[in-house]
């Protein structure tokens, strides 16, 4: 009972369910039969996020709680990040249950990954010592390499978790750095400390330059510009649901724990910051939808779109911290949404070996799976910001919380660049909706296409045995999941809205919360 | 004496640090990084934490680059090239990382006189060791960190086996 | 039962059902055109319970609209589900309404794979522009707006004509898209001063004057406004999209593709929230209005493809509509949005026209055809109709908006040359009445052509006459009846010609004109002007302070 | 002359130092001496004994000989790592002494004289030492550029890991008792009642507390952790039966293949010295270093000053030379093991093993005290 | 006596030798190597502020990043086995495989 229990362990309840449940894969898969399915293992998986995350919703009624001596903090914030980073592994999973069957012979430790690294990012947004995040970040970055790395038969696989392994690792580095220049300025790693003795610090320079190394390192994270480079090998080389875990769930965790640095740690530096990432915004809208506009594979455009979607969610920092703070929340349960719905979708058009690639790939998509294209066609139209979509509540209510803060500059550059970015999506919309081309045979066509851009598919083309879609059930449950998620955050954002204004309310600083109420009326007009 | 010290050991840092840089042969680099780190170990020694000290040499030099060393060994690295993409990298590169030196360097020099001085053994020492407060505070304040570390090692060797292991 | 609470609601969720249902049932022989028909003559009949019952629910309603229906939807930021009309929007959604099953009529055999994807697309189409004319906030409005574009996208993108489908669909959703996402700041920019998104409150604030903005912001503001508004009319030099889109989109589709949506939105925001920055820019309105009647008639007099010269009569037409509504005179705005709905119905009724012809011969291209006058008689009949409809026949319904247009024109104070403008404008229509006339004389009596030669061809049959008989009573109805209709269109132009005439002389008040004359025409630079100052706190402090004190 | 204390130290302990190295030096060789005798003796055969009454001179001969030998450098090989290497192994082979105290507390001027230093992380000094001695290994076999010397090379460094953790794990029981990691510390805390009180034995013994004179029970009950730290120990000095990456068998003769003359005579010595430093250390963690295994029953200061400085050394001496002999004994007994065979024994039963041990200790610990 | 910045701005060079060698160096490994430099600059820091400070927090904070140094290598390194195998060159220049 909640009142018997410490905090200690109510606090972390669903982290500890995803690890022992991540520990009792490990423990099953060497217990199965080299041949045997590892779907058992990937559903308990399924089970164990689905009540992390349930258990996490439910924390919700037993208020803050502090544990671990002030390391952990699970307020309405925490937990909204944890819902969101939760609800995006169940899908995932969802997704990839039938993917790497047969394929892979260790499908067992891609589960157990996969928990573990849930853990991490859970942590990561609960934290408030430093340490903790870091270690969060550790767990979840280092489950992300190795899952990107799956395929390993393929090269382009590995090279994009080594890509992805070497950069995450230089920005660990500079975030490092950031938390050892605060430890300096402050002489603590906790948040709450650090807040409460910058005002007093003797050495406001170190500061600034931590937020300066801190925001690098995040940055490398969430694939801010110009910070992005990793970003498109990384998810066109990582397995498609692989990508749609990893380009939304540690992204949310770790914009939770920059926005909680930021807005509760250095709430007093906020003039300084905002203008750094006022910049870090810009440079990704920008570059995010010109690089997306030159590309032809369609995971690297949408990893250009990522970047894209990150500035986006940036420009949220410029606001006010009521406002962006939610804003922010918002914009990414909403991306996470769309994204993942999106790599679902490119999961099961392409397969295991993947020679559906280029938006050209994709001509005529509709036709052969009406269903398929009508969702993914539905998930970019929600990346575009069409209305009654995640995605254009999210801009909304970020650029809304912009400009409230008086930024019209940033939300102008934003929603242009949006207008501007609705291009590259439009072209493979309209690819899917058209009829394939009569003359040229789809598959050998792709074939070619995968050839040249990765030599191991030559070897062995056509050993991957395409599961019917019939199996596939769950992954298409997945999917309607997605749209389902997509479409509520779209049309009746308000229980999630409510969600992430009172995380925001909960992660302001006592003295900025009096002056800052959330967007409505009563505060613009009196 | 605690200035003697820095200067050697902070000179040997530089140097094989800019060894590690200039060197082709990996195994070289490997072997100039390790010398780093071992006059780090003394310079922390010389701050007050024998045990990070001892900890450096165990975990860095004893385990992390005897494992890079195995890896260059084992896959018979041989000298780099000089290519374009590395032409491309000196002349982005050491514009931008001289630029993030001045920053740094100029921030703490500025600092200079907040940050105050070293001693030999630091406060932390009193004679005596630091271990206890170090162990106190990992089993209390840090439990959780801790704790948790071993999930990070649980997931570093599952990676490492998924990813090391020949597919059959 | 009292249904008028609401009507709006049904009116605007039985297609939104119908197309869940048709993307539900099978893709086989013709269910799927006959439930579009049926959902589409459902809500129909549900829009003609609007004007019915108008004059009985505007009685009650304190508001100036009717049917009104207000739920609060997102608690923070503040966005309520508020439907309503008045006059002119009520006049729109039964306009759709009839438009829709008419659609589905001409795409009956028009259309024959992927008919579910059409017909679904061709309902969300028609949920959008309705949820456009019937949305009272603001960013209600705005996702039905955004939303329109959608379907039409992938409408074109799909049942294109040509190779160049998917080109003229990205074209048309790029040139609507962008003007739009600035628009949205300017939505966003209103909610910030304001702090609502009502519509009726927002016409409230301003004609009070009480919008707290800088007059450049508002000016700026205003042209965010106008210019999304303007490019989805499209007003003359905004009309790229036009022309592809026109001759790639499929019949139903380029039925309710142009002119309504837009010209709607400035007169219900435009003129309703920014009225004196609209009574301003007015001239250049005006201006471009005329010179868009001239460019699209004589663009349109060298066309060979029908579909193109019905694109390029079309912008023509809409200029005239822009001249009228920008003049501001009671005449003038009550025969813009009167013609509106003109063009609504003789518009669709040419391009229904013309997709028959394309059923027959497979082509748009004049040259090949001809001489199949004699032939067929109901076609060229229902043809010359629709093509003097067009040209405003008196006794046809064209007439009476032009005319009224031209006498607004002839009156307006706001440009100093008024009678220029309206000699252009008339012009406009000889021109109009010259390229109207050749094609039919191209199309149907000159020599056969080598397409009408090959292929049989055949008179209209019954779905056709059920399709075209309607906006034929209809020409005549409203070019001999045309009070019935302008009874509930007149209150609101007269309302905005009155907007700020305090003497009927001058339509802006001596106070203000001084201010006026300092702020001269936003450069391009502006914005960025704008936005440095708007980014300091003071500023930002101005404007808190004006909204207190308006308060 | 009138030194400062710091001048004393300075001179002490270079003075030490040269003695230490002079004696390990020398035991070094006649470690290997006594080897050959012994396996002799077993293999029924004599050993050397020409050289000298019964060979004693074989080990000075033998270092003539390797010292006059042309000292030969292949053409292939990386010059500069294929000379540091046998420096490394022999440096830090005799390095690690540094920290091991010899006997009892015995200081002139506040410097203690039967130890170099006293470092108050003596042990993972030891640890960190033992662990770069493997760079020595790696780089001789790859500098060599034979692939024979490569293998041998990178067999001795994945065994040097692997077997490192279990060494280091098995040591934790130790310190988990002592509460220290200063090797004078954990000598100590194992003194009190003789041999009963080591940290491998434990039984019931005479406390002199507060209370009086009871009967409790003393000492650790480490035998586990002895054992585990045997064996992991003598996989770190890469002899038998762990001794593969020397196998001459298979890979000529590993990774110093290519080394001839001093540069061989100094993994030589690094190996014998390394076996000397596990039998200190072996000696000071689980057998009471320099206390007498008698305990109180001989008094504190039995024999003077001078003898009760001596005593503990002699204990300490011939504790570790009952090491060597084991060393010598199981080398000469126990056939080598497989490869995949050590791997699976360092990681499959050595690491879960120490970790029971660390268990086990902890929890004895927790609720005993 | 030596002031703490010594020890910072030693830090500082030895981090930014790490970017330096990070952006130049072609080989993987060796580029991962730099990882490990920057890495041992931020301990560095971290130590000399717990001097500074006089916190033992610091340098606990550089325990657990040697922790995850190493569990980083582990994997790191095996990535770098696996890219072995599928592509027999540890260049950097020629992980191009994805570059339209």
């Amino acid at each position: 009972m909640p009142t018997t229990l410490s905090n200690n362990v109510l606090a972390l309840l669903p982290e500890y369910i995803l690890t022992i449940v991540g520990v009792l894969i490990m423990l099953g898969e060497p217990l199965l039969p080299a041949g045997r399915t590892r779907k058992p293992l990937g559903w308990l998986a399924i089970l164990g996020a689905i009540a992390a995350t349930g258990v996490s919703f439910w924390q919700l009624h037993l208020g803050v709680m502090n544990a671990f001596s002030d390391s952990i903090r699970v307020d309405a914030y925490s937990i909204f990040f944890q819902v969101v980073i939760g609800a995006v592994v169940v899908i995932s999973l969802l997704a990839s249950l039938d993917y790497f069957e047969g394929n892979s012979s260790h499908a067992g430790e891609y589960y157990a990954l996969v928990c573990f690294g849930a853990v991490g990012m859970m942590l990561m947004s609960c934290s408030t010592e430093l340490l903790m995040v870091f270690i969060g970040l550790e767990i979840s970055s280092i489950s992300t390499y190795i899952m990107a790395g799956f395929r390993k038969g393929q090269g382009t696989a590995t090279e994009s978790s080594l890509k992805y392994f070497l950069l995450g690792s230089f920005a660990t580095a500079f975030f490092l750095y950031g938390i050892a220049l605060t430890f300096g300025a402050t002489g603590s790693t906790n948040i709450n400390v650090v807040a409460a003795a910058l005002p007093h610090t003797n050495s406001p320079v170190l500061a600034v330059l931590a937020i300066a190394m801190i925001i690098i390192g995040i940055g490398f994270k969430v694939s801010a510009a110009p910070f992005h480079v990793w970003t498109p090998d990384v998810y066109q080389g990582a397995p498609p649901p692989v990508v749609g875990l990893m380009s939304t769930a540690p992204k949310a965790a770790a914009f939770a724990v920059l926005l909680r640095i930021l807005y509760s740690g250095y709430a007093i530096d906020q003039p300084r910051w905002q203008i750094l990432m006022a910049i870090l915004s810009v440079l990704s809208m920008c570059i995010g939808n010109f690089g997306a506009l030159m590309q032809r594979d369609v995971k690297r455009m949408l990893a250009y779109s990522s970047i894209a979607h990150a500035g986006y969610l940036i420009a949220a920092f410029t606001a006010l911290p009521a406002d962006g703070i939610a804003a922010a929340a918002f914009y990414s349960a909403s991306y996470a949404a769309m994204n993942v719905g999106a790599f679902i979708v490119i999961t099961l058009v392409s397969g295991y070996s993947e020679r559906v690639r280029t938006g050209d790939d994709y001509t005529g998509l509709a036709q052969e799976h009406p269903v398929l294209g009508a969702a993914f066609s539905f998930f970019l139209l929600s990346m575009i910001g069409i209305p009654f979509t995640a995605g254009f509540f999210g801009k909304f209510y970020v650029f809304t919380a912009v400009m409230h803060s008086g930024h019209v500059k940033l939300a102008l550059i934003g929603l242009v660049n949006s207008g501007i970015g609705c291009y590259y999506y439009l072209r493979l919309i309209t690819r899917i909706y058209s009829t394939a081309n009569a003359t040229k045979s789809s598959s050998s066509a792709d074939f070619e296409l995968a050839a040249e851009t990765d030599p191991a598919l030559i070897a062995a083309p056509l050993n991957f045995p395409m599961p019917a879609v019939s199996l596939r059930i769950p992954a298409y449950v997945a999917l309607a999941a997605a749209a389902l998620a997509t479409l509520a955050l779209g049309i009746a954002p308000n229980g999630v809205l409510r969600m992430a204004q009172s995380a925001a309310i909960a992660t302001t600083p006592a003295n900025a919360a009096n002056q800052i109420t959330p967007i409505s009326p009563s505060s613009t007009l009196r | 004496m605690q200035l003697a010290l820095f200067i050697i050991f902070a000179v040997l840092c530089v140097v094989f640090a800019l060894n590690f840089l200039f060197q082709r042969h990996p195994i070289n680099s490997a072997l100039s990084l390790i010398v780093v780190m071992m006059s780090l170990a003394v310079i922390y020694w010389t701050l007050g934490a024998e045990f990070l000290a001892a900890a450096q040499v165990i975990v860095y030099s004893g385990a992390v680059m005897v494992l890079f060393t195995f890896v260059i060994m084992l896959l018979n690295a041989g000298e780099e090239e000089r290519t374009r993409g590395s032409k491309i990298a000196y002349i982005v590169g050491i514009p931008g990382v001289i630029a993030v030196f001045a920053l740094l360097a100029y921030t703490f020099v500025h600092e200079h006189s907040t940050l105050g001085m070293a001693h030999l053994g630091g406060h932390l020492n009193n004679g005596v060791s630091n271990l206890e407060e170090v162990s106190r505070i990992l089993f209390t304040d840090m439990l959780l960190p801790f704790e948790v570390t071993s999930i990070l090692i649980l997931v570093a060797i599952l990676g490492a086996v998924v990813l090391a292991r020949k597919e059959h | 039962m009292n249904v008028n609470p609401i009507i709006l609601s049904l009116i605007l969720f039985t297609p939104l059902v119908g197309a869940v249902v048709l993307a539900l049932l099978p893709d086989r022989g013709r269910i799927q055109q006959w439930a579009a028909l049926i959902v589409t003559l459902i809500t129909f009949g549900m829009t003609l319970h609007l004007p019915a019952h108008f004059q009985q629910a505007h009685t009650t309603a304190a508001s100036a609209f009717a049917f009104e229906q207000n739920h609060l939807w997102i608690a923070s930021p503040l966005i309520h589900y508020h439907l309503g009309v008045d006059g002119l929007s009520m006049w729109l959604l039964v306009l759709s309404g009839l438009l829709a099953p008419l659609g589905v009529l001409a795409s009956w055999n028009a259309i024959t794979s992927r008919k579910k994807l059409f017909y679904t697309l061709f309902l969300l189409q028609q949920v959008a522009m309705l949820g456009v004319f019937a949305s009272l906030d603001l960013f209600l409005y705005y996702a039905f707006w955004e939303l329109a574009l959608v379907p039409m996208t992938i409408l074109i993108a799909t049942f294109g004509r040509t190779e160049k489908r998917r080109h003229a669909a990205i074209k048309y959703f790029l040139y609507a898209f962008i003007p739009s996402a600035v628009m949205l700041i300017a939505v966003i920019w209103l909610y910030v001063v304001t702090g609502t998104f009502d519509v009726p409150r927002l016409m409230a604030l301003a004609a009070a004057h009480a919008i707290p903005g800088s007059s450049t912001a508002m000016w700026l503001a205003s042209l965010a406004f106008l210019l999304a508004f303007a490019v989805k009319v499209p007003v003359f030099p905004l009309h790229g999209w036009l022309s592809d889109a026109v001759s790639e989109a499929p019949t139903a589709a380029v039925m309710v593709l142009a002119g309504k949506l837009g010209l709607y939105s400035i007169v219900r925001f435009s003129f309703g929230i920014f009225p004196e920055q609209s009574h301003r820019i007015a001239p250049l309105m005006i201006a471009l209005g005329a010179i868009g009647i001239v460019y699209g008639a004589c663009i349109a007099l060298v066309q060979n493809d029908l579909k193109k010269l019905a694109a390029y009569s079309t912008l023509g037409h809409l200029g005239f509509i822009t001249l009228g509504i920008f003049t501001f005179t009671v005449n003038g705005l009550d025969g813009g949005m009167y013609q509106i709905l003109n063009h609504g119905i003789s518009g669709s009724a040419m391009f229904l026209m013309m997709g028959f012809l394309y059923e027959r011969y497979g082509t748009y291209d004049m040259r090949e055809l001809g001489g199949i006058a004699g032939k067929f008689p109901w076609l060229v009949t229902m043809f010359v109709l629709t093509a003097l409809s067009n040209v405003g026949l008196p006794m046809l319904n064209s007439f009476v908006g032009e005319f009224l247009i031209l006498s607004g024109t002839a009156g307006t104070t706001l440009t100093a040359h008024p009678m220029l403008w309206t000699t252009i404008a008339t012009t406009g229509v000889i021109f109009s009445a010259g390229y109207l006339l050749t094609m039919i004389q191209r199309t149907f009596y000159a020599d056969l052509g080598s397409t009408t030669a090959e292929k049989p061809g055949w008179d209209m049959c019954a779905r056709e006459h059920v399709a075209m008989w309607p906006l034929v009573i209809l020409f005549l109805v409203m070019g001999v009846a045309s009070p019935l209709f302008m009874r509930a269109l007149d209150p609101i132009g007269v309302h905005y010609a009155g907007y700020t005439v305090t003497t009927e002389s001058s339509p802006i008040r001596h106070s203000e004109s001084e201010s006026y004359s300092q702020t001269a025409m936003p450069k391009p630079g502006m914005v960025s002007e704008y936005a440095s100052v708007s980014d300091t706190a003071q500023h930002r402090a101005q404007v808190l302070a004006a909204v207190g004190g308006a308060r | 002359m009138h030194l400062s204390d710091f001048q004393i130290f300075l001179l002490l302990t270079i003075l030490k130092i040269v003695v230490v190295l002079v004696i390990m030096l020398t035991s070094v060789a006649y470690t290997v001496l006594l080897e050959r005798k012994v396996i002799g003796l077993i293999q029924n055969r004599w050993g050397p004994s020409r050289v000298g009454p019964f060979g004693l001179l074989q080990p000075l001969v033998d270092g003539i000989k390797l010292f006059l030998k042309e000292d030969l450098m292949p053409m292939a090989v990386e010059r500069p790592l294929f000379v540091i290497a046998p420096v490394i192994a022999l440096s830090c082979a005799l390095v690690s002494i540094s920290v091991v105290p010899f006997g009892n507390v015995f200081t002139y001027r506040g410097v203690s004289l039967f130890e170099i230093s006293d470092i108050n992380i003596g042990l993972l000094v030891i640890l960190g030492i033992t662990s770069i001695g493997v760079y020595g290994i790696a780089l001789s076999g790859w500098s060599s550029n034979n692939k024979y010397s490569l293998l041998g090379s990178l067999r001795a460094s994945a065994q040097l890991i692997s077997y490192e953790l279990a060494l280091g794990l098995s040591l934790v029981g130790v310190v988990l008792r002592a509460g220290s990691l200063r090797l004078r510390d954990i000598v100590d805390s194992q003194s009190a009642h003789g041999a009963l009180s080591w940290n491998i034995f434990g039984g019931p013994a005479r406390v002199h507390g507060a209370g009086g004179t009871t009967w409790a029970i003393v000492g650790g009950f480490q035998i586990l952790g002895f054992f585990i730290y045997l064996m992991a120990a003598y996989a770190e000095t890469n002899r038998a039966p762990f001794d593969l990456p020397e196998a001459e068998s298979e890979l000529v003769a590993g990774y110093h293949t290519e080394y001839s003359s001093m540069k061989f005579a100094m993994f030589f010595m690094a190996e014998y010295a390394n076996m000397i430093t596990v039998s200190c250390v072996a000696t000071l963690l689980f057998f009471g270093g320099a206390s007498s295994p008698l305990g109180h029953l001989l008094p504190d200061n039995f024999g003077g000053t001078f003898l009760s400085a001596i005593f503990p050394i002699l204990w300490f001496v011939f504790k570790v030379f009952c090491f060597l002999f084991l060393y010598i004994w199981v080398r000469s007994t126990l056939p080598r093991f497989r490869y995949d065979q050590l791997m699976s024994f360092g990681w499959k039963f050595l690491l879960p093993a120490a970790m029971l041990n660390i268990v086990l200790t902890s929890l004895v610990l927790a609720f005993h005290g | 006596m030596v002031p703490i910045y010594y020890y910072l701005v030693l830090a500082a060079i030895l981090f930014c030798i790490g970017i330096g060698s990070f952006l130049i160096k072609r080989n993987i490994i060796t580029v991962f190597m730099s990882i490990e430099l920057m890495l041992n600059a931020v301990n560095l820091t971290f130590v000399a502020f717990a001097h500074a400070h006089d916190n033992v927090h610091g340098q606990i904070f550089v325990f657990f990043v040697m922790v995850v140094a190493a569990a980083e290598a582990a994997v790191g390194l095996a990535i770098i086995i696996a890219i072995f195998r599928t592509r027999q060159t540890l260049d950097v220049d020629s992980m191009n495989l994805m570059k339209n």
